[in-house]
């Protein structure tokens, strides 16, 4: 293996662990559009929220970890709770973009709540995840992979795996389904719209809280955590709205390709193409396939 | 008094049935005609070689089961959808394919099943879109909306006021049409359609929804546009006893294909379109 | 200005000539409007004058000439004024016809006219004349305003507006004498000749024509416009019938001879917000259209706020208090003024804002007594609002009120030039330049009602006070007697019920019998408010009407009224002793009302005559069963089971009222 | 209550369809007018002038060319600080490249190149529609902002990366730069954009603008009434863009005077201006007014509060404010989604209609 091969190869495992970490972001977003419609811009913010709260809970209360993480889902499903008492249920049949405007308000209430209940300075966040490279894969192949990154690889394929028996086997999850397609058909199978609502929001919280833990252990719990939504966007734009293997994939190759263009790219043209290269490239796969990696061709009726 | 028995007649030909007005001499012209066409989504048939005509002047109504594919049909005639199979003639030369707003500007106008107003916008702004196509004020005067600008507007406006004159919509000239009563929604899109002052008419089930009354009134409208302005009109509606009334010639169609073509009373006999309708055969 | 022109336009002697003048001394000035393609289309008096011409001479060229009657058909528009004006230029008589009228009642006024030729607003009245057609030999010809719907009829005798008038420009354009001809027709027409012919509505019998000579209607207009020193820049609204002499002489005469525009509204169902947008500077409006708009007023202030419900009703009472005397002129405190002005600002301006009244400088009401309440109410309102007795034989001016001297309980003083005289018997005289020629067709009941002096009998029974104001207390025949000789005024007691919001109509009965009784039509508008209100489920007027609790109330309106008449000495013995809530509305499609919304008493107690007789017995209920014309003019039959009920009525007290 | 309506009727279209068709709003922006050009000039300071009138005004010019494309176009743009920047880039290069240009030129040539780039990114809103538009957007808002930061020539390869406003006048009236007065700064911005508001107005009263608003509502039926997607849309693209780049020409050059990429035109000023259209009032001229003014004033506001009377830390006065603009962010579109234009319009019509209820 040539040098230059496995500096390639190191750029796209270190590219496909950012995009896990792309695609557990994106899987929160589809979740809740896909249960109801809702563009959620907070779900970055969220991420921003839940790992100051797992860290916060054990800072101030000294928790240790392994309470502290029931105690974050407890915060988040809390949450959950709130956000369909106080907006959503008040918002029930307003267009698309009034939802949308409502998910950044509470993107800003999250933030400032965040700071303002433990504080905004960059918090260290340790459970206890392996860290430094894999001496495995260092000495077997010569490459240089992060421990922290691949167990975070591991930790996302087993949250995808479980949401995908929770969708597929509960009757919740199928419920959660169905009401994707018809209000109606959800509401035979016994469950009210408010509940799908937050079981949907709590399951999408639960979802930041692993990717905001996972993100926060790599480089600290700080404000910039909450940006990695943006990054989640193109995600969403490349593997479609309602899709969650596209999610998973279109973080996949988001993570790759922005690593890829940053290495390659970056030096020609001043650097930080990370900004914007995921867009770009989500907007020219876009005019292509408008409806997404994974989205059914829209049929439009009149 | 010596003008009485005309009368009577020129009365029963105005308000009843415009199809026993005077035969045609000559050879109707065509306004459009499509042959053969097909259409499908995906591997599943809307439309299977279906070929019929409209004449210039006529009312032609399309009828069949829910699912036949009389909306894809209209579709298919003002080019929203594209047949894979098939010719489109209109007014006397094959037609290529071409975009809606192409469709709009040779003359081609519409309404939709469902009302497909523009829901933040008042009536009289409704109807006066429809007149955009006429209007040709450049941006410039646009922007500071005098000389040229107001003139045309001012002009069009005339015009659309006329149109609610004849629809009879004056009382909701300035309401927001989201939040009219769905007969009068109705009357709007007609209105806005009118505007365009088309050749060709498609009504999408112009009645579905409405009372009586309603019903009445809209029957009139279609008359009588077919009459003051001439307009051609192909109309989907499910009401059979307005189909008769109005159309000159009706078309049926079942699961995609032609099943009756000719006269209301002709079709009304046929035995194929009965069991259709009965759900009898397939 | 040709030597025609100015021989035609100077003697103003005929309204033709009249717009003569004004195209030429208020050219631009605007004439007359209407709410059309959702703007107010407007002509101006040269405008009306070529409009006026090409359609006269139009006329001409289908054959109209002095003497002929052309017909006019339909409601306020303005191409139906301006065939006024053109029959007038050929010496034709104008003779307009209610647009409401059924087939039956308009093919006996178009065949006793002698109509010539009929101006027709659209489709309807188009139909309704070839229905008839064959019962008028006379007719010739149709001219209609409105083309829809109308395009396949058969058009050998009927002729569109527009082609009219281009054929009388075409007859312009080809014989450069035309123009002469026409302004030396104008010229020829004297004052003395017949201008209008208004078919009146009459509460009994057949529409009798009443011929109006030129110098009738002029001089009352003349008349009219100097005493409310009308002028052209006032604005009046023109909505009421063509047929009425109201409407002739405000809309049409007095608009031409004070040069004001009058506008004419979309529809009648836009007339409200059509209002508002034009504010008439002289206005006229039955007493019906007042009473209406203040109980809109009422019901929807119940839905306001209690603070503003508060706040207004403030206002009103204190407008009540020192309204009227700020219009009259009269001191009022410094406090008070202060007071009014702010209501003027917070409540008053805003109501009469609404209502379109904010610019009434002159107000008219008539046809019927109002209720003082209401009457009052626009007055405190700052409103000056007035009322008019008139009659159609009298060019309609008889007496109005003059500023200043306003009593809600009188109809005023003699209009200018107007003499009044009673007679023994009660009823009123009177003679004015507007007295009308003759009836037409009619000399029996010219004689009847116009002696050799000019003196016309009114019909109207009533009385001057000390200040020399008239008072009308009914319609002189209907003054009948109670079996114990006491008067029994009808109309009085009416009135006097009609005043309650809840109560739209009454009919009284007592002539020859024992004691008075009343037939009450609630008002379904207030009643059903108030029903909403109490919680009072109804399903029907008919059960609406027949509720106990409606009972109740009507009852205790009628125990109200007989308490008044306990008070007068002449209407004591009148007291109301049982009355009934009619199961339906009394309407003019079954001829229980005149067009002009009347009650045909005589009508009505034949129709009703069982419900009499069980008024007049021990019952507590009566079925009846009534044949009814719906509206879409199939025939049926309603049935119900009246109930009947008794009111208290007071011993005869002397009151300081009465003395 | 003071609408006396009576009277006030119509003889032609041209009156019908005016943009203050009631007389007294006709008096009431006259009033406003004659307030803003008669009196608050000559009673403003510097203070006033910098922390509350040149912000508003300009806010509300970018508001307003936001609200083209989202309020009447129906296309969602959350790239709206990167469309500034190519205004405010485009005047500076244009300001030191020409020293001789007027202001005034410099700002509608701003405006005229930040057209031409918001129709480059409008493009693919004929392929892509609602969420899937609003995110390629962003792509407007990282692209530009990492081109500016990255390609020296754009701040003139300055060591600092910031660019700075030089002096300059519009006819003869000293601007830009940290010696312009108050006064003229304030008037050319009042000019500009009441100009800018008239202009907007009458196109989206006119064709274009009902064009805009069928795409909006129903972008189907428009196109099959003969509405053409592609320039419509472009159009709004372009007239919201022209409009938002002379509002970057004017946020820079006028009131700011120097600006780094990151910090003036970072994301969460799309967002603010985003957010004083949702509470201003889609599709409304005033609600962009409203909005800027409601969104710039309250912070202020609360700031001054917080710190000045109940003695917060700024750093805890700055979190509250941040949950208080987010909470008041939901609420309003929980009470009102249509925003102060809506509530303006519903006190008016209670006002029209005094004292009757309804």
């Amino acid at each position: 293996m040539s040098v230059e091969f496995g500096f390639f190869l190191e750029t796209v495992i270190s590219g496909l662990m950012a995009g896990v970490m792309y695609a557990l972001v994106a899987l929160g977003f589809v979740l809740i559009f896909k249960a109801s419609g809702i563009f959620n811009f907070a779900q970055g913010v969220m991420c921003l929220f839940a790992a100051l709260t797992f860290v916060g809970v054990q800072e101030k209360f000294g928790l240790p970890a392994w309470l502290a993480l029931p105690a974050a889902v407890g915060v988040m499903i809390l949450l959950a709770w709130l956000i369909e008492r106080l907006v959503l249920r008040h918002l029930v049949n307003q267009d698309p973009i009034i939802l949308f405007m409502a998910t950044i308000g509470l993107a800003y209430v999250l933030e400032g709540l965040g700071d303002l209940m433990w504080g905004s300075d960059v918090k260290l966040l340790d459970i206890g995840l392996p860290q430094g490279a894999s001496d495995y894969m260092l000495d077997n192949f010569n490459l240089y992979v992060e421990k922290l990154e691949v167990v975070a690889a591991v930790i996302a394929s087993i949250l995808v795996a479980a949401l995908a028996v929770f969708f597929q086997k509960t009757r919740v999850g199928r419920a959660l389904r169905a009401v994707a397609d018809d209000h109606q058909a959800a509401l035979s199978v016994g469950i009210s719209l408010n509940t799908i609502w937050v079981i949907v929001w709590s399951v999408a919280g639960i979802v930041a809280l692993v990717a905001g833990i996972m993100w926060g252990s790599k480089s600290g719990v700080q404000f910039s955590l909450s940006l990695i939504a943006l990054k989640a966007l193109p995600v969403l734009i490349l593997g479609g709205f309602t899709s969650i293997p596209g999610a998973i994939v279109g973080g996949l190759i988001i993570g790759v390709g922005e690593k890829v263009a940053e290495v390659y790219m970056g030096p020609f043209v001043g650097g930080a193409v990370e900004n914007w290269f995921a867009y770009m490239l989500a907007l020219a796969f876009l005019l292509v396939r408008p409806q997404g990696l994974f989205g059914e061709k829209i049929i439009e009726r009149v | 008094m010596t003008f009485q028995a005309n009368v009577s007649d020129a009365m029963s030909d105005v308000t009843s049935n415009a199809a026993t007005g005077p035969a045609p001499a000559k050879e109707p012209e065509m306004m459009l005609a499509v042959e053969h066409v097909s259409l499908s989504f995906g591997g599943v048939k809307a439309i299977t070689d279906i070929s019929f005509d409209i004449h210039k002047g006529e009312i032609r109504a399309i009828i069949g089961p829910n699912g036949a594919g009389k909306t894809s049909m209209l579709n298919v005639i003002n080019g929203f959808y594209h047949p894979q199979e098939g010719t489109i003639y209109w007014q006397g030369k094959v037609r290529r394919r071409m975009k809606p707003h192409e469709a709009a500007k040779s003359g081609i106008a519409r309404t939709f099943q469902n009302v497909a107003l523009f829901k933040g916008m008042s009536t009289l702004d409704n109807v006066m879109t429809g007149r955009g196509l006429r209007m040709k004020s450049n941006f410039f005067w646009q922007c500071i909306h005098k000389g040229p600008a107001l003139r045309e507007e001012n002009e069009h406006r005339a015009k659309v006021e006329e149109i609610i004159d004849f629809l009879e919509i004056q009382h909701i000239r300035n309401k927001p049409v989201g939040k009219l009563p769905y007969g009068l929604q109705k009357r709007v899109e007609l209105a806005r359609a009118l505007a365009m002052e088309p050749d060709l008419l498609l009504l999408d089930e112009p009645m579905a929804g409405m009372n009586l009354e309603e019903k009445e009134d809209m029957s009139r409208f279609i008359i009588e546009t077919n009459q003051r302005y001439g307009t051609t009109i192909a109309l989907i509606e499910h009401d059979m006893g307005v189909v008769m009334d109005l159309s000159d010639r009706v078309v049926v169609l079942d699961y995609g294909k032609k099943i009756g073509d000719g006269p209301p009373a002709e079709v009304q006999a046929n035995q194929e379109v009965i069991d259709a309708y009965l759900g009898v055969s397939h | 200005m040709s030597v025609a022109e100015e021989a035609a336009s100077a003697r103003l002697e005929t309204f033709p000539a009249v717009l003569l003048r004004n195209a030429k001394q208020w050219r631009d000035r605007p004439a007359i409007r209407e709410k059309d393609l959702g703007i107010w289309q407007t002509w101006t008096w040269n405008d009306t004058l070529q409009e006026v011409r090409s359609l006269s001479i139009g006329l001409a060229e289908l054959g109209v000439k002095k003497g002929d009657h052309v017909a006019i058909l339909g409601v306020n528009r303005p191409r139906l004024y301006f065939s006024f004006a053109a029959a007038q230029a050929l010496g034709a008589v104008p003779v307009p016809v209610y647009a409401d009228s059924a087939a039956e009642e308009l093919a006996y006024i178009l065949e006793h006219a002698n109509a010539h030729v009929v101006v027709a607003e659209d489709q309807e009245q188009v139909d309704k004349v070839l229905e008839i057609s064959e019962q008028l030999p006379a007719l010739k010809e149709i001219v209609y305003d409105d083309p829809r719907g109308l395009r396949d009829y058969d058009h050998t005798h009927l002729h569109s507006f527009e082609r009219v008038q281009a054929r009388g420009r075409e007859a312009l354009a080809s014989d450069a004498g035309r123009e002469a001809l026409w302004l030396e027709g104008i010229a020829a027409e004297k004052g003395s000749d017949i201008g209008v012919m208004l078919y009146t509505s009459g509460t009994t019998g057949k529409p009798k024509g009443v011929m109006l000579s030129n110098d009738n209607v002029m001089i009352s207009a003349v008349n009219a416009c100097e005493a409310e020193k009308l002028t052209e820049k006032d604005e009046v609204l023109a909505y009421l019938p063509l047929a009425w002499v109201g409407d002739h002489l405000f809309s049409y005469c007095q608009s031409y001879v004070a040069g004001y525009c009058i506008s004419c509204p979309e529809s009648a169902d836009t007339m409200q917000t059509d209002m508002r947008e034009i504010g008439p500077s002289f206005f006229f409006a039955p007493p019906r259209m007042f009473e209406g708009l203040l109980t809109s007023v009422m019901i929807r202030m119940e839905d306001a706020g209690s603070l503003k419900r508060k706040m207004f009703d403030y206002f009103i009472k204190h407008a009540e208090k020192v309204g009227e005397d700020i219009l009259n002129g009269k001191a009022v405190p410094f406090m008070d003024r202060l007071k009014y002005n702010l209501g003027e600002l917070m409540v008053y301006g805003p109501l009469k804002n609404t209502f379109g009244f904010s610019k009434i400088r002159v107000g008219y009401t008539a046809g019927e007594a109002i209720g003082p309440e209401i009457f009052r109410f626009y007055r405190s309102l700052g409103i000056n609002l007035k009322q008019l007795y008139g009659q159609t034989e009298a060019s309609i001016f008889v007496t109005v009120q003059p500023d200043g001297e306003i009593y809600s309980d009188t109809v005023g003083k003699p209009a200018k030039d107007v003499e009044i005289k009673i007679a023994d018997n009660g009823e009123v005289l009177f003679r004015s330049p507007g007295v009308f020629v003759a009836y037409y067709k009619n000399e029996d009941s010219t004689k009847d009602t116009k002696n050799e002096e000019g003196w016309v009998y009114s019909g109207d029974a009533g009385f001057f006070d000390d200040r020399g104001h008239l008072k009308i207390i009914d319609r002189a025949k209907d003054v009948g007697k109670l079996n114990d000789g006491s008067l029994f005024a009808p109309k009085y007691i009416e009135n006097k019920l009609k005043f309650f919001p809840n109560i739209k109509e009454a009919v009284a009965f007592g002539n020859e019998k024992d004691k008075a009784t009343v037939f009450v039509n609630i008002d379904l508008n207030a009643v059903g408010n108030w029903a909403e209100r109490n919680n009072i489920a109804y399903a029907s007027y008919q059960e609406l009407a027949g509720h106990p609790q409606v009972y109740d109330m009507i009852r205790s309106h009628i125990e109200k009224v007989n308490e008044d008449l306990s008070k007068e000495p002449m209407m004591a013995a009148s007291q109301i002793h049982r009355f009934l809530v009619l199961h339906k509305e009394l309407d003019a499609d079954d001829g229980e009302l005149t067009r002009t919304q009347k009650v045909r008493r005589r009508f009505v107690a034949e129709r009703y005559d069982d419900l009499i007789s069980a008024l007049y017995s021990d019952k507590t209920e009566q079925y009846t069963k009534t044949e009814v014309v719906f509206e879409d003019g199939r025939k049926g039959s309603i049935e119900a089971t009246v109930r009947l009920s008794d009111a208290k009525t007071f011993a005869y007290a002397q009151s300081e009222a009465a003395e | 209550m003071f609408y006396r309506e009576t009277g006030q009727f119509k003889t032609n279209y041209s009156d019908d369809r005016a943009i203050f068709p009631i007389a007294q709003d006709r008096y009431g922006i006259m009033i406003l007018l004659a307030i803003a050009f008669f009196v608050i000039p000559f009673t403003v300071d510097d203070y006033w002038g910098n922390a509350i009138f040149l912000p508003l005004l300009i806010y509300a010019l970018i508001a307003m060319g936001l609200n083209v494309l989202v309020g009447y176009c129906g296309q969602i743009s959350l790239g709206t600080a990167a469309f500034m920047a190519v205004g405010s880039y485009a005047s500076f290069k244009l300001m030191t490249s020409f020293p001789g240009l007027d202001f005034t030129i410099v700002v509608l040539m701003s405006g005229l190149i930040t057209a031409v780039v918001g129709s480059l990114f409008g493009l693919p809103s004929l392929r892509i529609k609602g969420f899937y538009l609003a995110v390629a957007t962003l792509a407007a808002q990282f692209f530009i902002i990492w081109l500016v930061n990255k390609v020296e020539w754009f701040y003139n390869y300055s060591a600092t990366g910031q660019i700075n406003a030089p002096e300059r006048t519009a006819l003869m009236f000293p601007v830009t730069g940290p010696n312009a007065p108050i006064l003229y700064k304030y008037f050319f911005c009042l000019i500009i954009v009441v100009l800018a508001a008239l202009v907007t107005k009458n196109i989206v009263r006119g064709r274009i603008g009902r064009q805009w608003m069928a795409i909006r509502d129903m972008d189907i039926a428009a196109e099959l009434i003969g509405v053409r997607p592609l320039t419509t849309k472009l159009s709004a693209f372009a007239v919201s863009s022209f409009l938002i780049g002379m509002g970057g020409a004017l946020y820079f050059g006028v009131w700011l005077g120097a600006a780094e990429p990151t910090e003036a035109f970072g994301i969460d000023q799309s967002f603010l201006i985003l957010f004083m259209i949702i509470v201003g009032g889609l599709g409304t001229i005033l609600g962009s007014f409203l909005g800027a003014a409601f969104l710039w004033l309250f912070p202020i506001a609360f700031k001054n509060f917080m710190v000045d009377s109940l003695g917060l830390s700024t750093a805890m006065s700055e979190h509250l404010q941040i949950i208080l603009m987010g909470g008041l962010i939901i609420f309003f579109l929980i009470v009102e989604p249509h925003g102060l234009a809506r509530l303006w319009q519903i006190t008016k019509e209670k006002l029209r209609i005094w004292p009757f209820p309804h």
